[in-house]
């Protein structure tokens, strides 16, 4: 260190109020860091009641332009809230933002610790740290990178819809991408919708068709995204369009095919195992786009080679048994991800019977069963197929709170069971129970939806079922289904006895979420959904830029959380498009060629495909472009030929050093 | 010594997409947890060089511990796999080093474990107590020209004043 | 991710002071109890085969247990109908350790003597006499004290029931005994030393 | 090799010494050696676990530290014993759990000269075994004189399935090892909803109202079901039915008669043994009427799977058990 230039640092010390100060004995720290860091090349250490304030970011200008630093450091929170201020205090100062560092001595020490003494102890030896790691920081240059003004939508639920929209009314090119035959989501396949009662399909439909015919949104159902490269700005989308066996230039979606397939096939996905659908198929009558697709495993012409009637029969041609998979390159600024939910599989609560019972059916089955275009045109029927159920017992929380399950709470199972008592009752005039561990109707209009099905009759009982069984153990019990529970509120068990059981199953993340986030860069929840940015204050961004989320892909939520989600997601895209370009951290690794000795260790250990071996030179070289920074070619580099800006060994080395309070052996 | 007295130092490698956010997650809840660990945050896991791990533990950490995201869950795709191969490797030079490979601790945390960052740090804490302290680096005369005394108030009270005596 | 119950006080997750009696119970419960977690869905009264003749739900128990209410508690039949069946232990959504909270408040009960019937206390003490007498249960030796304290009159319609037991050699007259009675005895007399002091 | 070491329990030389008769009998034609733990001591039941922790837990240790010095080759302790099975298992999960409580229990095991270290053995119960390492097709070769014939419901019994601290089973609630295994043999299997429910387990002693009661539930369902005999694992789920049902029935004023032997008895008649053999005829409710059933000159057919009628109604969701893979496939 001898031979360089010493370093004039700035330490300042922040109290949060309390929330620093509290704990730790701040002013001690900043004389502490004057007189034993002055010999690091500490100059000037302040304490100040909040560093982020106007005031306090003055204080650091002022000092700057006047004591003439080179190296700030500000002991205060995490970098993740406050390094973006501060790097902009000293950018406003003329100092490089990139020679300021955070020491966080809130999360990291008051918040979590509550001897002041040792507290005290350890902010010194964090601020230490921090000071000697700045002083090996360098000056860095944003990197500027153009928007591409198209963005891709993968989803089309009601979320992934309205993000679409937005965008596209807006001017800006979007490519919707969704997995099934049609656009829709779940919302399609509901009834109505609470608590206002609208029909889900009136309110739907017209959004629907809106995004079919947009002239700036490119539909692409029947696909999956299966690669992306690049980077906010500048991605590169590989998409997958499945053969759909129907050319959908020549198709008019007259439905003829449909009628005439002669294989008839349980609809798992649509009507919830509940009804059926034609090998040849579009998933409900008003699906976007109206093109059916063909269920190759399940295709009489695909298993036995013969059959053909769909072709025989279509007007148009349309049908086209040789069409094989594309694959679509698509370049995009900005994706929104709306992959959605799965439904918790009730069968796993095997003490509900679902399954095994035949009268015990999953929310979804009976959104079916209630839809007047499902499979009992609205009749609310037992399994048979015809009788009207006489009681109904809704269970709440299935598979939802519960340790053996899903930890959290679905969010629309309670309002799901209120909506289904009203049904129930409106249509059967049954006699129906509702089942609840913790009634939760937040949210506008909601309280009162449950107001009113409490005043239809319905009765509640405060319990988490134990089981359905149908081991009767009297003749009242007789070839029902007994829903055995605590009454908690009356302290007693009960056994009811009821015809038809409806469970409320939970929400759960995509069985594919974890692979859609490692294709897309994001990370999953411990619950598996995709993780916000920030929970509260960047609910739809993530960690990754250009990447955002909405919808039941960030956690549980009902329709009007899904489209404001939606449309705030399209904010912040249309936000980074209207920016033209966007300044990337300049934190990249590079080779000195100079001293790589063409090991070709590091070659294999970047996932990005930033690495490339020059053959000619036998020596690696790094693209700026393509790298995202995370060093880990830096740590194995053999000869130390692999630098990282920003996290440097130097700066890392100084750090632990720092830390250590080894830096004050060399004074 | 008496390892109950014994305040271990350790150093902490924090990855900056999860476990540096569990531990601010942590903080944000006010969990409590020991306050023997400094965090050094790297943009990955797979940042951190083994050399830095013998750096620490020469300038006079007790125990280091390197965090990152699940496997599967990694920022960057895959690097934290490339950590846990060094770990292990590193574990083995530790014990031909003659030092305890325990010293040496890898935890998964994403960033909403913040419970789990602070369980696990605790439990370090008390198995590098256990272990006692390493004087690696410290013992052999060389740069005796610390400020004891002032150390004795900022850093470790018990074990350096005992080192010292 | 659960902790344990220590683990969290220690790490200053749970303080002491707010868990008293709940927390005494839990500290005394083998594994860990999750106790604390409790949010009163009454799966475990709903899932109990024997509810119909408990005093209390076991969810009611652990409401009194919260609110201190330890004499309540431990007077309460509940936890000697306890069958063992598991029920509500793998059902229950907190996973709570139902099942050895329940032996647990029983072991309580026996040292505060508070419990209302004696039937079930005793039989247990006479099962443990035996086992520790002997190493082996004897089913003999149980039946014969238990039913003459407890079920006298019960005797004459069990009589039949007993003699083909033991017509058809599902009983035997003597006990049987394991060979290093000693070494277990030293290693019952030294646990139990250990739970005093714990 | 099948080797295995055997932690038979109190009750197996006594009210269950026809679980051990016949058990004995399938050892040989399924080539399983079951090495006795030497001096093994009572598990305490469930009437330990209610007085004293640690010595609770320390009179179940010591089976287990006993068993290790016998590990020759094997680690697996197996219990035909619901109630020993799940004190055995829960030990050694508890004293991982819980370090502290594990230390206590070591501390106590040394003053006997014994020391176990929780996770050493693998606890198992013995359908498990037979299910899961013989296998149901190893089981199905053996027989040559099929149950088919003989209505049988399956009675897991509580302690076996629950709490499964090591993910042993198919379920908590509806586990169908016993279901698979029965059909093997050829029984009639009935669908039996209470196969798991509770039998009143100690509450014969101290509270037999209580325990009559239950008693009543699964003899009721299962007379109602039409089965001839339940079939079951645990010597304290058949001394419980078997030896209770009359006082039960003289309780409510009832007159059932479900004979209820161990699936080891009927595992020994499919394979062909003596019923004398068996320990068939010392259960005190008579099984002789309902194995005149299948009386040995039953033709060895195999009844072809029916077809799957064909549903008018609307169509059921698939079974779900948790690990598909490992098991038969349940229809």
């Amino acid at each position: 260190m001898s031979e360089k230039k010493q370093e004039r640092v700035g330490v300042y010390v922040c109290h949060c109020g309390t929330n620093i100060a509290g704990t730790v004995d701040v002013v001690d720290v900043a004389k502490w860091a004057q007189e034993k860091l002055g010999p690091q090349g500490v100059v000037i250490a302040r304490e100040y009641k909040f560093m982020c304030s106007s005031l306090g970011q003055e204080l650091i200008e002022k000092d700057i332009k006047e004591l003439g630093l080179t190296r700030v450091v500000v002991a205060a929170c995490s970098p993740h809230l406050h390094e973006k201020t501060f790097r902009t205090a000293a950018k406003n100062a003329g100092l490089n933002p990139y020679l300021v560092e955070l020491a966080s001595i809130r999360e990291q020490v008051s918040w979590v610790h509550t001897d002041k003494a040792v507290a005290t102890a350890k902010s010194k030896a964090v601020v230490s740290g921090a000071v000697s790691r700045v002083i090996e920081n360098r000056a860095l240059d944003e990197i500027k990178v153009p928007i591409n003004p198209n963005t891709l939508v993968v989803g089309g639920g009601i979320a992934g819809i309205q993000s679409a929209l937005e965008i596209a009314n807006a001017g800006f090119h979007v490519y919707l991408v969704e997995r099934e035959p049609s656009i829709g989501g779940h919302m399609a396949q509901f009834d109505k919708t609470f608590p206002t009662l609208d029909c889900s399909a009136c309110i739907l439909t017209p959004r629907m068709v809106e995004a079919g015919t947009h002239p700036n949104i490119t539909l692409l159902t029947w696909s999956e995204v299966t690669n992306v490269a690049g980077y906010v700005g500048n991605f590169h989308v590989t998409i997958k369009k499945k053969a759909r066996f129907v050319n959908e230039e020549l198709c008019t979606g007259c439905g003829i095919c449909q009628e005439k397939c002669p294989k008839k096939v349980i609809d798992d996905v649509y009507e919830a195992g509940l009804g059926y659908r034609k090998a040849v198929y579009t998933p409900f009558a008003q699906a976007v786009p109206n093109f059916p697709v063909m269920d190759k495993e399940n295709c009489t012409y695909f298993i036995k080679g013969t059959c053909k009637a769909c072709e025989k029969f279509c007007p148009t041609n349309a049908i086209d048994f040789t069409q094989q998979d594309q694959t679509l390159n698509v370049d995009v600024g900005n994706i929104v991800l709306a992959t959605g939910y799965d439904l918790f599989d009730a069968r796993r609560v095997s003490n509900y019977g679902y399954g095994r019972l035949p009268n015990v059916f999953t929310s979804i089955e009976f959104e079916r069963l209630s839809n007047a275009a499902g499979p009992t045109n609205g009749n609310i029927v037992m399994r048979d197929g015809k009788t009207t159920p006489k009681s109904v017992g809704i269970i709440h929380c299935v598979g939802s709170r519960d340790k053996n399950f899903n930890n959290y709470c679905s969010v629309i199972c309670c309002m799901q069971g209120l909506k289904f008592a009203h049904l129930v009752h409106e249509r059967t005039g049954a006699t129906v129970y509702n089942f609840y561990i913790d009634m939760r109707t937040a949210y506008k209009a909601y309280d009162e939806f449950y107001q009113r099905v409490l005043e239809e009759g319905t009765l509640f009982v405060r319990g988490k079922v134990a089981e359905v069984t149908d081991a009767a153990r009297n003749e009242r019990e007789k070839g029902k289904l007994i829903i055995q529970t605590e009454d908690t509120l009356a302290g007693k068990q009960r056994r009811i006895p009821v015809d038809m059981v409806i469970l409320s199953s939970g929400l759960q993340p995509r069985h594919d979420a974890k692979d859609v986030g490692k294709l897309f860069g994001i990370s999953c929840s411990m619950d598996g959904w995709f993780t916000e940015k920030h929970p509260k204050l960047d609910p739809v961004a993530t960690m990754t830029e250009g990447i955002y989320i909405v919808g039941c892909a960030q956690g549980p939520k009902d329709i009007p959380s899904s489209v404001a989600q939606g449309a705030a997601a399209s904010a912040r895209v249309l936000d980074k498009i209207l920016q033209k370009e966007i300044a990337l951290e300049p934190i990249k690794a590079s080779v000195n060629q100079e001293m790589c000795s063409g090991c070709r260790i590091c070659n294999g250990l970047c996932p990005f495909n930033a690495i490339a071996f020059i053959e000619d030179d036998k020596v690696t070289e790094i693209n700026p472009a393509l790298c995202q920074g995370c060093g880990t070619c830096v740590a194995a580099c053999p000869a130390g030929a692999i630098s990282g800006t920003g996290f440097s060994n130097e700066q890392i080395i100084a750090q632990i050093d720092g830390l250590l309070l080894k830096n004050l052996e060399l004074a | 010594m008496n390892n109950d007295t014994f305040e271990p130092t350790i150093i902490g490698f924090t990855c900056n997409w999860c476990s540096y956010r569990a531990s601010d997650l942590a903080g944000t809840a006010r969990m409590k947890y020991a306050p023997n660990v400094r965090l050094i945050r790297l943009m990955c896991s797979g940042r951190l060089d083994p050399t830095f791990v013998l750096r620490a533990l020469s300038s006079g950490a007790d125990g280091v511990m390197i965090t990152g995201c699940h496997p599967g869950e990694c920022h960057y795709i895959e690097q934290n796999y490339k950590a846990l191969r060094r770990f292990l490797l590193l574990r083995r030079v530790l014990k031909g080093m003659g030092i305890e490979p325990e010293r040496v601790k890898l935890v998964w945390a994403s960033a909403a474990e913040g419970a789990k960052f602070a369980a696990e740090t605790t439990t370090f804490v008390e198995e590098i107590r256990k272990l006692g302290p390493l004087n690696w680096g410290k013992t052999d005369g060389g740069s005796q020209t610390v400020d004891r005394e002032e150390l004795s108030t900022v850093h470790r009270p018990s074990s350096e004043m005992e080192a010292i005596a | 991710m659960p902790q344990m119950t220590d683990e969290r006080i220690r790490a200053g997750l749970t303080r002491e002071e707010d868990l008293s009696l709940l927390h005494e119970v839990s500290m005394k419960t083998a594994g860990v109890s999750h106790l604390e977690m409790c949010i009163q869905c009454g799966t475990c009264g709903g899932s109990c085969p024997v509810a119909m003749d408990m005093e209390h739900t076991p969810r009611m128990l652990f409401a009194m247990l919260r609110a201190g209410m330890r004499e309540e508690v431990l007077r309460s039949n509940t936890p000697w109908l306890c069958v063992s069946c598991y029920h509500c232990v793998v059902r229950c959504p907190q996973e709570v350790h139902i099942a050895d909270v329940m032996y647990t408040l029983k072991g309580m009960a026996i040292q505060a003597k508070l419990y209302t019937d004696s039937t079930a206390p005793h039989f247990s003490q006479t099962f443990v006499d035996m086992v520790e007498a002997y190493g082996r249960s004897y089913e003999m030796g149980l039946a014969s004290r238990h039913y003459l304290r407890h079920f006298p009159l019960r005797l004459p319609s069990m009589m039949p029931m007993g003699l083909g037991m033991i017509t058809k050699g599902r009983m035997t007259i003597t006990p049987k005994k394991i060979k290093h009675l000693d070494q277990l005895k030293s290693i019952l007399r030294r646990a139990k030393q250990l739970e005093l002091t714990s | 090799m099948n080797k295995y070491l055997l932690y038979p329990g109190c009750s197996m030389d006594s009210s269950a010494k026809a679980y051990m008769e016949s058990l004995n009998e399938i050892l040989e034609p399924l080539d399983l050696h079951l090495e006795e733990i030497e001096d093994w001591n009572c598990c305490g039941a469930t009437e330990y676990l209610g007085i004293n922790l640690i010595p609770a837990y320390s009179l179940i240790a010591r089976n287990l530290a006993l068993a290790t010095k016998q590990m020759d080759g094997t680690r697996t302790v197996v219990a035909p014993c619901s109630a020993c099975y799940l004190n055995l298992a829960k030990a050694d999960y508890y004293m991982q759990e819980r370090p502290t409580l594990g230390a206590k229990v070591n501390e106590a095991l040394a003053a006997g000269g014994l020391e176990y270290k929780a996770g050493t053995l693998d606890v198992r119960h013995l359908i498990d075994v037979l299910v899961y390492d013989v296998g149901l097709d190893t089981i199905r070769s053996k027989v040559v004189r099929p149950l088919s014939g003989l209505k049988v419901v399956p009675y897991m019994g509580c302690m076996l399935p629950r709490p499964d601290y090591q993910h042993r089973w198919s379920d908590h609630e509806h586990p169908t090892e016993l279901d698979d295994l029965l059909r093997a043999l050829g029984a009639d299997v009935i669908d039996y909803p209470l196969t798991t429910e509770c039998c009143g387990g100690h509450m014969t002693q101290i509270g037999p109202e209580t325990a009559f009661e239950l008693i009543r539930r699964l003899v009721a369902d299962a007379d109602e079901r039409g089965a001839q005999m339940m079939v079951t694992v645990c010597p304290m789920c058949q001394m419980n039915i078997d030896a209770y049902q009359n006082e039960a029935n003289h309780f409510f004023g009832t007159n059932y008669h479900m004979p209820i032997l161990f699936f080891t008895q009927l595992m020994g008649l499919a394979f062909g043994k003596e019923p004398g053999d068996l320990g068939i005829g010392v259960e005190l409710v008579s099984a002789r009427n309902a194995l005149a059933n299948i009386g040995v000159e039953v033709p060895v057919t195999q009844e072809p799977a029916a077809p799957r009628k064909k549903d008018e109604g609307l169509p059921m969701p698939r079974r779900w058990t948790r690990h598909e893979g490992k098991k038969e496939a349940v229809k």
